[in-house]
């Protein structure tokens, strides 16, 4: 994968834009050759995340911009990283009896997952290992 | 039920996603005759957590009602996501219809 | 299409890199709803000046890294630009016979067509109209 | 030409670019028993100026040959493309099978 690839995605977060910003998604991974189970992997963490979104961040939340932000962007290191980022308001909360698989699905495929909730909600998960490295 | 006659078989496939949930949820229903359900999900090219949410929920129900609930999952993507979502030993999972149909009908007879 | 979107790949300028960007291009477009009619032609277009890049860029260059970057990006005004660009060098010359098609093909499809050549070529199209405004 | 028998079929179909240039340039040979060539390009959804010069170069000593040449186009950015390049009077483009047959069948009676 080469570095400095990046596809940047701003959509009204509603549920029918969940599968074409996926689709994008796999289509840019497809592009940069990551193979097709690291690239299922990817979209299927990220498809979590978006859904999150269009689930929960703008429950509790008067902003009037109801927007989901991808960012996925391959780093120097042949690395990458995906961020979905809103402007509603995390709900903490003990998992909802029966569901809860979203952040569960995300951990076990990211190597790593921040969630940072200082405006809004960025939800951040890197994806290593040898599907990303750069081949030339 | 060797004639496997009152078995209904729910087909869904494509991409199973938030996108489709209200469809999802509408396919996946009982009606009272049923005595066993096969869950053809053989062309599910995608699920996320809602459509497994779904799922769950339905065969929890069926479960609840005595009614067997066996699943054909034949894409990797699918087989992978249940895993990944801790939710392995909560489905019946089979690799072929046969095999699911096969299931059914030993339920039946316990 | 919401302004701020983009899609940024660099990849190896050889012939099987360029459907796959087309496709992440068109899942790009699709992503930000941009109609089908209008999808085809900017990846019509811009599949166009990748294939000059593998086909021409670096015939007569001795750079080392022989790469193709496209960037796709939505502007305030929810104007399209896309930029295709390589470290090779533009070749001047009148149209081969019986080819010449690209640039043309070009032309009629992109509302303006910029060839800078000062470092490499960066060959850069605009497409604006009604199927490329936003959309809410 | 009224039994067909001597028209080739050639047909390609998914998208014709400079990907598969070998692949394009291979299946547009003539054998020297040809009296027409229809080109089925019904299943063509996409197509770049490297695959419409190969057309053409086909085309063109076909045409100096004596040898008919009908295209079947059925899909639009197909279409638009030939437009854009300023080829439609290039070719002879047929919106189905039939209307190329029929059009072959008059050429060669001419
Ligand atoms: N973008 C977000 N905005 C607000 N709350 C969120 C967001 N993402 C996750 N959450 C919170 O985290 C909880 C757990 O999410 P998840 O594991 O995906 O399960 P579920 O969505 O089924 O509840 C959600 O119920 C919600 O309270
Ligand atoms: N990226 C590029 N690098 C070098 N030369 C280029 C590039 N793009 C276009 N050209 C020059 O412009 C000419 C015309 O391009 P085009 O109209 O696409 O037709 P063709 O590729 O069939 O020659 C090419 O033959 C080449 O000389």
């Amino acid at each position: 994968m080469k570095p400095g690839s990046e596809l940047r995605l701003y959509c009204p977060a509603q549920s029918q834009y969940v599968a074409p910003i996926r689709h994008a998604l796999a289509a840019f991974l497809e592009a940069l050759q990551v193979d097709p189970g690291a690239r299922d992997d990817v979209t299927t963490a990220t498809g979590e995340a978006l859904a999150n979104v269009v689930e929960h961040a703008y429950v509790r939340s008067s902003s009037k911009t109801r927007d989901v932000q991808l960012l996925a962007r391959i780093d120097r290191g042949g690395r990458l990283s995906v961020y979905v980022s809103d402007r509603g308001s995390f709900i903490r909360r003990k998992p909802l009896p029966g569901r809860g698989f979203g952040l569960r699905i995300i951990r076990a495929i990211a190597q790593q997952l921040r969630i940072d909730t200082t405006r809004g909600t960025c939800v951040s998960m890197t994806f290593e290992g040898p599907a990303f490295l750069e081949k030339r | 039920m060797s004639d496997g006659e009152s078995i209904k078989t729910i087909r869904l496939g494509g991409e199973l996603e938030i996108g489709r949930k209200d469809e999802i949820r509408t396919a996946l229903q009982r009606s009272g005759s049923d005595r066993a359900v096969l869950l053809d999900l053989s062309d599910v090219t995608y699920a996320d957590s809602v459509a497994l949410t779904e799922l769950l929920r339905f065969c929890v129900s069926s479960s609840h009602d005595a009614i067997p609930v066996a699943l054909v999952v034949r894409t990797p993507q699918f087989a992978r996501v249940v895993q990944y979502a801790g939710l392995a030993g909560a489905f019946k999972i089979f690799g072929d219809r046969d095999a699911a149909l096969a299931y059914l009908a030993r339920s039946d007879t316990e």
